[in-house]
């Protein structure tokens, strides 16, 4: 039943990943961005990690896909517009992720490196919201801080960059 | 560390303080920018010469005036140490005179930004200085880079025909030697395990612990590239030449008469004593492409119609004589390359200077566009031909330099009987061309393109302002001449300290291996009155 | 129940080589963007399984910071973006070139 | 939150990293309620504040308030000598470049107050990135100043060059963002999966790892992380081969930026570097020595013979800095063998800072607000005869970056060598030799476009009279700060006794 | 008084003038030619001090020492060997010098640069002497190229006159081609003797003569071929009589050109049988060729130039022929060898009635007006007797008329040659110079008629009149010397060294040798009326086989042969080198190399195609390389 059920989810996942790169359509594409995030959340609440899942479906599928989506609509970039696919590139690209692909399975081939343990042998160690919160605001009490840093350079960033005119400025707040 | 140790330093602080003020202040009146010139040149000359009067080495080191300053690198073993030897003296002063001669040259010769053109001469006066009188090889490295950088400068800014490639040529080629020289130095202080490196302790940790042969032979190869480029030796050469060309007269004079001996004097103060047994091992190939400098660039030099060219080249040719003498690895070839490197060093400034006096009245150095100029400029033409002479080695005006190849000449015959008959030959070929040049110039009728330019404006003779330079130079190449004992004999005494150390690792070399390298075989030699 | 870490590591694997690929290929910076997000996510699975079946938390927590910073990077470009597209009406990168030797 | 946690996080330690993130915040306020005048005293605030932080850096934050050699915040950051030194030389880039977009925005018309906030957010972000000992730490500091970057690159939106350059360095940034977590994630797979020796609890802290890479240094996944990270990394200090984005980006940036990028962002770059090696990635050594060389050599090759030419002065300097970029690569490697080679890297670096600053400083006051601010080499003909002051600086700077005695640049390319030798890499040093005479070739030829113009005889080939272009005017703050370069880079060339301490004197 | 001192003042005097002059009375000629004569007595009355007054000594001071422990020393000294043999040289240089310098005061009066004249004199005095007085090897070739320095500036007096820069060129640098052998020479003895002292040397040889070689002597008298004008470097002294007559008579007649043979004198005990024999050829045959081409030149300087360079071929000859000599007893021990004693008598004489002729040249030049043609001239015995007289002096003792000074010293050199079959030589030599010694008269001969009789052929000759004082009291001096020249007794014993090696004919051979003698002078002189008849206005040999003439008047294209060399082969070689120097090392090693690293250059810059995708395929190959370096793919 799991199997299928982590079957089903990374078929969803890798399906709508491929398909996001040979569509033609940003449109299409972010639509289906969505469902490979949603696959991934999936495979998070398997794993146990349901607050991230969460946080995955609403930070991604939500804002994030929602912004890509309001973004395509606002520039309006023509979907008709075909761009012939560079051959050369997309070859060379196809040879690239191949060679990366084995290189990826031979790294995650079983081995004496993982656990032989499966999914429902290992204990979910508290990935529950509150263990991870007291993480948060213990050990990694200055990356968090940080990140707010971080998010306020963004949000600086983004007001001043997107502002229209340079005249007329006000306080970045 | 006495009042003379601090004479030694300030003969570098002066001109570089001077130069610094040049630098900083903005635009000095010309009679300050004058004085202060003149001080920045007179001082080094003099204190040179009364360095030079009073060198009394005492300790066994061989050197005089030793002093030592701090820097921020003890760490690395780099202390500014200054002193002079026996070999290092004579130079000293060569630095001192050529640099005055240039000095008061540069000052009268009405170049644009004059202030500017003598801060530049002056860092390069100061890095002469510091080039013979520093102990720390790399001080003595860095001294050469002081001296060198300004010399592109003056090149590219005050230079002449096509000054800009050639002052890129002569950077790039001589970042290039410098680049390689310096490692081989560092090369030398590593394998050498010394503490520091200033010469003494070097030498010292050599003679204890030899640097074992295959690295020797390495750093020496370093060296004999990177100081040759820095001499322009014979395949490497191209640079001189035109450079030289293209170079203001001042800054030929310096960059010919002194600047470019740092790499001899590295062979002979450096090299030779610290890695002998890569000397032996490179001395047929520096040998030959001595030679090759005599010989091909001495017959190329015939085919020269532009005088300053004429002049790089005879410069390159008679370096051939100092690398011949150097590959002898003996105590004679040595002292005949100092010998030859002060005559030169003055003869090629003499000729530079005279050189452009002559542009001066004709307004071009194309000799075919000359002729019968001494009977407008009899004084000139004495003076020229005088140092053309001396710079062919003709006893007399030239004794010194006939000491000098001579003195080469008969280390050459222990080294190797066919390249000393070869080399003997340069005696005829400069000859040749100086002779040519001198009845090309002077003598003769002259060319229409100079009968036009007579006809247009009249030519005076040699002035007193420009006879100040020549002169001196003349004076001093006279002197020396005539009493060279006054040079040889601490030189000769340093060499043989040199030499001692050396031919006790060559003869281990000998009775350790077989002889594998064509030097064994000469040295084995004796000669047969013994 | 046979599920065991190396298949959560070579899906998240995939998704990384996709988004990888997609980059190579693509020349719609959206699309791009999408892709690299998805490098992230593969990324992301791959933390997420480590620390499951390793027992230790960080990992967990490295994922949090990484959709953060993904949020903030995505917001940033896509400002970028918009203010390019006014100025040359474009989103595909072959066409912008201006700067080159 | 509850106290008891607070006591683990010991505020006290990264007091300049708060205050700087205050006084950018402060910046804010004053742009908000200031009004017009406020604007005009964001810049002073900024600089001053700084300079006043600078001050107490040096002063009390020697030993960082007891907290030396000491791990804080549950061991996200680890308080070395060599974190300290980093954050006074991010505090003196950052001041610099206030102090170019001082005069570059005015001449641009931009806005400052945005510019001064992110970039003080940005040098504290740096400074903690310098300490770090987490690999969580790391990321996210990393990834603060990334986009701080990715904002400032873009800054001038008024240029489509500006925003594609952002463009650019954003995906690219991305890209290599990705390429290092996936690195960060095997090397914490593996570091906590049971059953290997040395795994331990807290598998993302450089002191625990250090352990466990020891133990299983050729360990496949290991050996494939700690490459990763390196690649992420190589992208900061733009080492061969993800070097490609610089010219572009640089090119597009607002000068005080690219100045920011060349020194700050590179020296991040160097800093997580050293810090990797000199913990957890040391014993990796006979992976990475050999990498490291080959990346070294490329490099180097690569960013002179690029930049030979190169004739727009931001790509020129771009390129440079990769050769660069090689030398302290070379130093870097030195520091497997020789522990004392850090100090010649970090040596190389303060030259570096100083003679960048200084070539850019010059570029600033050059650049036009005309003609899409691109800067030839042709722009600096007649520099000397107009502005001996600035054409003085330029050659200063460029020489020492060209490694010229007696210039600071020389004794620390001979720090560099000297390691080298020592750690007996003769390889990398004849690579470095040829890089060395290249970059002449190119330095040169710009103090000849700069300087050798100034003596026009008539024989000199094409010389023909194009427009008089107007010449900026030099502040009295630029002249004493330029200068001040120019007169370090001098100094510490033929006096090096302040840092003696640090290079290891 | 002192030696040493009289040494030092004797190099100082002429020094000291020369420089006076040139720095002071560079405007002031006839005050600086008073001077150069004064202070020219002065010097010929210390010499005459130290030949006749002092004793024979010897002094020296150390000048460069270089070497000692580490390698064999080399010291340099200056010093004085002052034996008979140099007091001989020096008395024929005092002597000529001072006649000639005041000869000069005439015969220069008008000349716009006579202080640069004199001052060269005085050069040449001092180089001059010490090559005379010189100990060793080294010091002797210092002089020796000093000498060949004068020798050039007095040579390019007339510098605006291209032939007369032309022939100083080639003096000197054909010198250095001698002095080439000569430097390797020295150097050769220094290895093999491990000094340059005369001395020392003589003793070492004496001591071991297995160290003497060949080649060295061969080295050491190539700097004789080219100081003597010796074939095949002969060549320059025929140019170089474009200098000043006077010059010609002192440098190119009397003493510098015989510096070679008073060198090889001087280190006799350098050279083997080998040597010696080579040497005796070049002798023989030079003579023989001076004296033929000698019919083709009208130039009255030139006739006298080649008659020059017969007689030197004849010392050197003599030199040469020493080796049959050194068995009859008179060798070594008795003092100087047989033949260098008899080559130095020969130069003594030659020095005289040369020195006499040329001088007699000059002032028969100088009163037809610089004219030199000799068939320009004519008629002149009329118009100056003196000259005449002295002229006929001359012309007879180079004829070796008997009892005149020539007479003595051909005799003598014949004698040797007539005596070298019985100690195994050939007797080829003999009979060579023999009918050189005709020829000689013969060609004196015609120089003698077509000069003095006649009628004048030019308006320049037909106005000449009898030179002043300062010119013809020298003039009757020479003429006495050259008559009395020959009996070496009337020198007192201050040469007894040299005079007693000389073993004069005796017995038959004096008597052939005094018709022969009469025969060649006084027999030429008719001949010569007889063919070339002075009423004639051209030259008999000319009019009548003219090809023959062309090829001696082209001295058998010799000088031909050198210009071509120096034309074809010289100039075009250094052309083809440095276009070669031009094409490889800086075109090809310099600029090809920075070319290289350019077109690198170019490459990489087109890497930057501003393509995100471009780029990041970069990092994509990054990754992958890095990747399979990981898994172990790649090695270093």
């Amino acid at each position: 039943m799991v199997d299928f059920l982590f079957y089903l989810f990374a078929l969803i996942t890798l399906l709508g990943a491929g398909s996001v790169i040979f569509s033609n359509n940003p449109v299409n594409a972010a639509m289906l961005l969505i469902v490979s995030f949603v696959g991934t959340a999936s495979l998070f609440i398997m794993l146990g990690a349901y607050f991230l899942a969460a946080v995955q479906l609403a930070v991604y599928a939500g804002a994030v896909i929602v912004i890509f989506l309001f973004i395509i609509m606002l520039l309006n970039v023509d979907a008709a517009k075909k761009v012939r696919p560079n051959y050369i590139t997309v070859i060379a690209g196809a040879i690239a992720g191949l060679l990366m692909l084995l290189g990826v399975l031979k790294l995650f081939k079983r081995g004496e490196n993982f656990t032989m343990a499966t999914l429902s042998e290992v204990e979910p160690v508290g990935a529950t919201t509150r263990l991870f919160g007291e993480e948060l605001f213990t050990t990694y009490m200055l990356p968090f801080q940080l990140a707010g840093i971080l998010l306020l350079i963004a949000m600086l960033g983004v007001i001043f960059i997107s502002k229209r005119t340079a005249t007329a400025r006000k306080g970045a707040a | 560390m006495n009042n003379y140790s601090i004479l030694l330093l300030s003969t570098i602080l002066v001109p570089l303080v001077i130069a610094i003020i040049f630098l900083g202040f903005g635009r000095l009146p010309k009679g300050v920018t004058q004085f202060l010139a003149t001080v920045g040149f007179c001082f080094p000359a003099l204190g040179a010469l009364i360095l030079w009067v009073n060198f009394r080495p005492l300790d066994a080191t061989g050197y005089d005036y030793l002093m030592t300053l701090p820097t921020g690198l003890e760490g690395l073993g780099i202390t500014l140490k200054l002193g002079l030897n026996g070999i290092s003296v004579p130079l000293f002063f060569l630095a001192g005179i050529v640099g005055l001669a240039s000095g008061i040259y540069a000052m009268q010769s009405g170049a644009e930004r004059i202030q500017q053109y003598l801060m530049l001469i002056l860092f390069m006066q100061a890095g002469l200085m510091g080039v013979f009188a520093s102990v720390d090889i790399f001080f003595f490295y860095f001294f050469h880079e002081l001296a060198l950088i300004p010399t592109f400068i003056c090149i590219g800014v005050w230079g002449g025909r096509d000054r800009h490639s050639a002052a890129m040529e002569m950077t790039i080629y001589l970042t290039l030697g410098a680049m390689l020289s310096l490692f081989g130095l560092l090369a030398i202080y590593f394998q050498s395990g010394a503490e520091s490196f200033d010469i003494i302790s070097l030498k010292s940790a050599v003679l204890n612990s030899p640097i074992d042969g295959g690295a020797q032979t390495i750093i020496f190869g370093l060296l004999l590239f990177g100081f040759g480029i820095l001499v322009s030796l014979f395949p490497f050469h191209s640079w001189a030449p035109r450079g030289y060309a293209a170079a203001p007269t001042s800054v030929a004079m310096l960059h010919a008469g002194v600047l470019k001996k740092f790499g001899l004097y590295g062979f002979i103060q450096v090299a030779l004593p610290l890695v002998p047994l890569g000397a032996n091992h490179w001395s047929m190939v520096l040998a030959w492409l001595g030679l090759g400098s005599v010989l091909i660039i001495g017959l190329i030099t015939i085919a020269q119609r532009d005088l300053k060219e004429m002049v790089g080249f005879s410069s390159v040719m008679h370096m051939g004589y100092c690398f011949l003498g150097i590959a002898c690895m003996s105590v004679l070839g040595s002292a005949g390359v100092i010998i030859t490197m002060v005559a030169h060093g003055l003869t090629v400034a003499l000729l530079f200077l005279l050189g452009h006096v002559v542009y001066k009245r004709t307004e071009t150095y194309d000799m075919d566009n000359m002729g019968g100029l001494v009977k407008h400029t009899p004084a000139l033409a004495a003076l020229f031909s005088a140092a053309v002479f001396a710079s062919i080695g003709l006893p007399g005006p030239g004794l010194l330099n006939f000491f000098g190849e001579f003195t080469v000449f008969i280390a050459l015959w222990e080294f190797s009987r066919p390249i000393t008959a070869i080399a003997v030959l340069g005696v005829i070929i400069s000859a040749i061309y100086g002779l040519r040049a001198i009845g090309h110039i002077f003598f003769g009728s002259p060319s229409e393109v100079f009968q036009k330019h007579l006809k247009e404006n009249s030519i005076k003779d040699i002035s007193t302002a420009e006879k100040i330079p020549v002169l001196l130079l003349i004076i001093t190449l006279f002197v020396i001449g005539f009493f060279p004992r006054m040079m040889t004999d601490d030189m000769n005494n340093s060499l043989e300290d040199n030499f001692s150390s050396i031919n006790s690792e060559l003869k281990q070399l000998a009775v350790e291996e077989a002889p594998k390298s064509p030097l064994e075989v000469t040295l084995s030699i004796e000669p047969s009155a013994k | 129940m046979t599920i065991g870490l190396n298949e959560f590591l070579v899906v998240s694997g995939i998704l990384f080589t996709i988004g990888f690929v997609g980059i190579l290929v693509r020349r719609n910076t959206l699309i791009i963007f999408m892709c690299l997000e998805m490098m992230l996510n593969g990324v992301n699975l791959a933390l997420i399984s480590f620390s499951r079946y390793n027992g230790s938390m960080d990992g967990n927590l490295l994922v949090f910071f990484i959709i953060t910073v993904a949020a903030a990077e995505v917001a940033v470009g896509l400002a970028i973006i918009v203010a390019l597209f006014r100025k040359r009406q474009t989103v595909y990168v072959q066409e912008l070139n201006a700067l080159k030797n | 939150m509850n106290g008891d946690y607070i006591d683990t996080n010991t505020w006290s330690a990264i007091l300049p990293e708060i205050s700087l993130v205050v006084l950018a915040l402060s910046l804010l306020l004053i742009d908000m309620f200031g009004g017009k005048t406020g604007k005009d005293v964001v810049v002073k605030v900024a600089v001053v504040g700084q300079l006043v932080l600078l001050g107490l850096g040096l002063t009390l934050l020697s030993d960082n308030l007891g907290f030396l050699n000491q791990e804080t915040f549950s061991g996200m950051l680890y308080h070395s000598d060599f974190g300290q030194v980093m954050r006074l030389f991010f505090l003196t880039s950052s001041i610099l470049t206030a102090f170019l977009g001082s005069i570059f925005l005015r001449k641009h018309g931009l806005p400052r107050t945005e510019f001064y906030a992110i970039l003080l957010l940005v040098t504290a972000a740096i400074m903690l990135l310098a300490q770090s000992n987490h690999f969580v730490m790391l990321f996210v500091a990393l990834e603060t100043v990334t986009i701080g970057f990715y904002v400032l690159v873009s800054y001038n939106r008024h240029r489509s060059n500006g925003l594609e350059a952002g463009l650019k360095y954003l995906i690219m940034g991305g890209f290599s963002t990705a390429i290092l977590l996936m690195g960060i994630v095997l090397i914490y797979g593996i570091a906590s999966a049971p059953g290997l020796a040395g795994v331990s609890g807290e598998a993302m802290k450089f002191s625990d790892l250090q352990l466990f890479l020891g133990l299983n240094s050729d360990n496949l996944i290991v050996r494939t992380g700690v490459l990763m990270v390196i690649a992420g990394v190589a992208f900061k200090i733009g080492s061969v081969p993800f070097q490609i984005w610089i010219p572009d980006v640089y090119q597009g940036a607002p000068t005080p930026v690219t100045a920011a990028l060349a020194v700050t962002s590179k020296t991040g770059g160097f800093a997580i570097l050293i810090v990797l090696v000199t913990g957890p990635f040391k014993p990796m050594a006979e992976l990475l020595v050999p990498v490291l060389s080959v990346m070294a050599m490329a490099t180097i090759l690569f960013g002179n013979i690029a930049a030979l030419t190169q004739r727009n002065v931001k790509r020129l300097m771009g390129l440079s800095g990769v050769s660069h970029t090689g030398y302290l690569l070379m130093g870097v490697v030195a520091m497997f063998t020789i522990p004392a080679a850090q100090n010649a890297v970090v040596f190389y670096l303060i030259t570096y800072l100083l003679a960048s600053y200084a070539v850019f400083g010059v570029m600033a006051h050059l650049s036009n607000a005309g003609k899409d601010d691109i800067q030839e080499l042709s722009d600096y003909q007649d520099l000397l005869n107009e502005k001996p002051f600035l054409s003085g600086v330029l050659v200063l700077g460029l020489g020492s970056l060209a490694g010229i005695p007696p210039l600071a640049g020389f004794i620390g390319k001979l720090l560099l060598f000297y390691a080298a030798f020592q750690a007996g890499l003769y390889s990398l040093l004849g690579v470095a030799i040829v890089g060395v005479v290249i970059s002449i070739y190119y330095y040169f030829g710009w103090i000849k476009e700069a300087t050798f113009r100034f003596w026009k005889i008539p024989l000199l080939e094409g010389d023909e009279t194009e427009a008089p272009k107007e010449w900026p005017e030099v502040s009295k703050l630029s002249k004493w700060t330029l200068g001040g370069l120019a007169l370090l880079t001098l100094l510490l060339g033929l006096y090096q006794g302040p840092l003696s301490s640090l290079i290891g004197g | 008084m002192d030696v040493a001192l009289i040494y030092k003042l004797f190099f100082l005097l002429p020094l000291v003038t020369a420089g006076i002059i040139a720095c002071f009375l560079r405007k002031k000629h006839t005050l600086a030619a008073v001077f150069s004569v004064v202070s020219a007595t002065v010097f010929s009355g210390l010499g005459l001090y130290l030949i006749f007054a002092s004793e024979r000594t010897a002094w020296s001071v150390s000048w460069l020492s270089l070497g000692g422990s580490e390698c064999r020393s080399f010291d340099l000294h200056f010093g004085v060997l002052f034996n008979d043999l140099s007091a001989l040289m020096l008395l024929v240089l005092i002597i000529v010098g001072l006649l000639v310098q005041v000869f000069s005061l005439g015969y220069m009066k008008d000349d716009p640069s006579k202080a640069r004249f004199f001052a060269g004199l005085s050069i040449f005095m001092f180089s001059m002497l010490g090559i005379v007085l010189a100990d060793n090897l080294v010091m002797i070739f210092i002089f020796w190229e000093l000498v060949g320095f004068s020798s050039y500036v007095l040579i390019n007096h007339y510098f605006d006159k291209p032939k007369a820069v032309a022939a100083s060129k080639k003096a000197f640098i054909v010198n250095r081609v001698g002095d080439f052998g000569f430097l390797l020479g020295i150097v050769f003895v220094y290895w093999q003797f491990g000094t340059f002292n005369l001395v020392e040397l003589e003793a070492k040889a004496a001591l071991s003569p297995g160290l003497l070689s060949t080649g060295m002597g061969l080295l050491l008298f190539c700097g004789v071929l080219g100081k003597s004008a010796q074939m095949p470097l002969h060549v320059w002294l025929p140019d170089a009589m474009e200098g000043p007559t006077p010059i010609s008579a002192l440098i190119h007649a009397a003493t510098m050109v015989a510096a070679g043979i008073y060198f090889t004198a001087r280190v006799y005990f350098l050279m083997t049988d080998e040597v010696l024999n080579v040497v005796m050829w070049i002798g023989t045959i030079t003579a023989l060729y001076a004296a033929i081409v000698a019919f083709g030149q009208n130039d009255i300087k030139k006739v006298l130039a080649f008659s020059t360079l017969s007689q030197l071929g004849y010392m050197v000859a003599a030199l040469g022929l020493g080796q049959y000599a050194r068995s009859t007893g008179h060798g070594v021990e008795a003092g100087l060898a047989t033949g260098a004693a008899v080559a130095m008598f020969h130069l003594t004489t030659h020095a005289f009635f040369k020195a006499l002729l040329f001088l007699n040249s000059g002032s028969i030049i100088h009163a037809c007006h610089h004219e030199q043609d000799i068939y320009k001239m004519g008629g002149l015995s009329g118009k100056m007797k003196l000259t005449f007289v002295t002229f006929t002096v001359g012309v007879l003792a180079i004829g070796g008329f008997p009892f005149l000074s020539g007479f003595f010293s051909k005799d003598s050199i014949l004698h040797l040659a007539h005596m070298a079959p019985q100690h195994g030589g050939s007797s080829v030599p003999y009979y060579i110079l023999l009918g050189t010694a005709g020829l000689t008269g013969l060609y004196m001969g015609r120089l003698y008629v077509v000069t003095f009789f006649g009628k004048a052929r030019s308006d320049n000759a037909d106005h000449a009149k009898e030179s002043g004082p300062a010119m013809v009291i020298p003039l009757l001096i020479l003429a006495v010397l050259s008559v009395i020249g020959g009996y070496t007794s009337i020198f007192g014993h201050g040469f007894d060294a040299v005079f007693h090696s000389i073993h004069v004919a005796e017995g038959s051979f004096k008597t052939l040798m005094i018709i022969t003698g009469s025969l060649f002078s006084v027999g030429g002189i008719l001949l010569a009326w007889i063919i070339w008849n002075p009423k004639k206005d051209t030259d008999a040999l000319e009019s009548s086989v003219p090809v023959l003439f062309k090829a001696l008047s082209k001295q058998l294209y010799f000088d031909a042969v050198y210009d071509w060399y120096v034309i074809k082969i010289q100039d075009r070689v250094s052309l083809i080198l440095s276009f070669l120097d031009q094409l490889f090392i800086s075109g090809l090693m310099v600029r090809g190399t920075a070319g290289l690293v350019g077109v690198f250059g170019i490459i990489s810059r087109s890497m930057h195609t501003g393509n995100l995708g471009g780029y990041a395929y970069w990092f994509a190959i990054g990754v992958l390389v890095l990747g399979a370096i990981a898994f172990g793919t790649f090695k270093f």
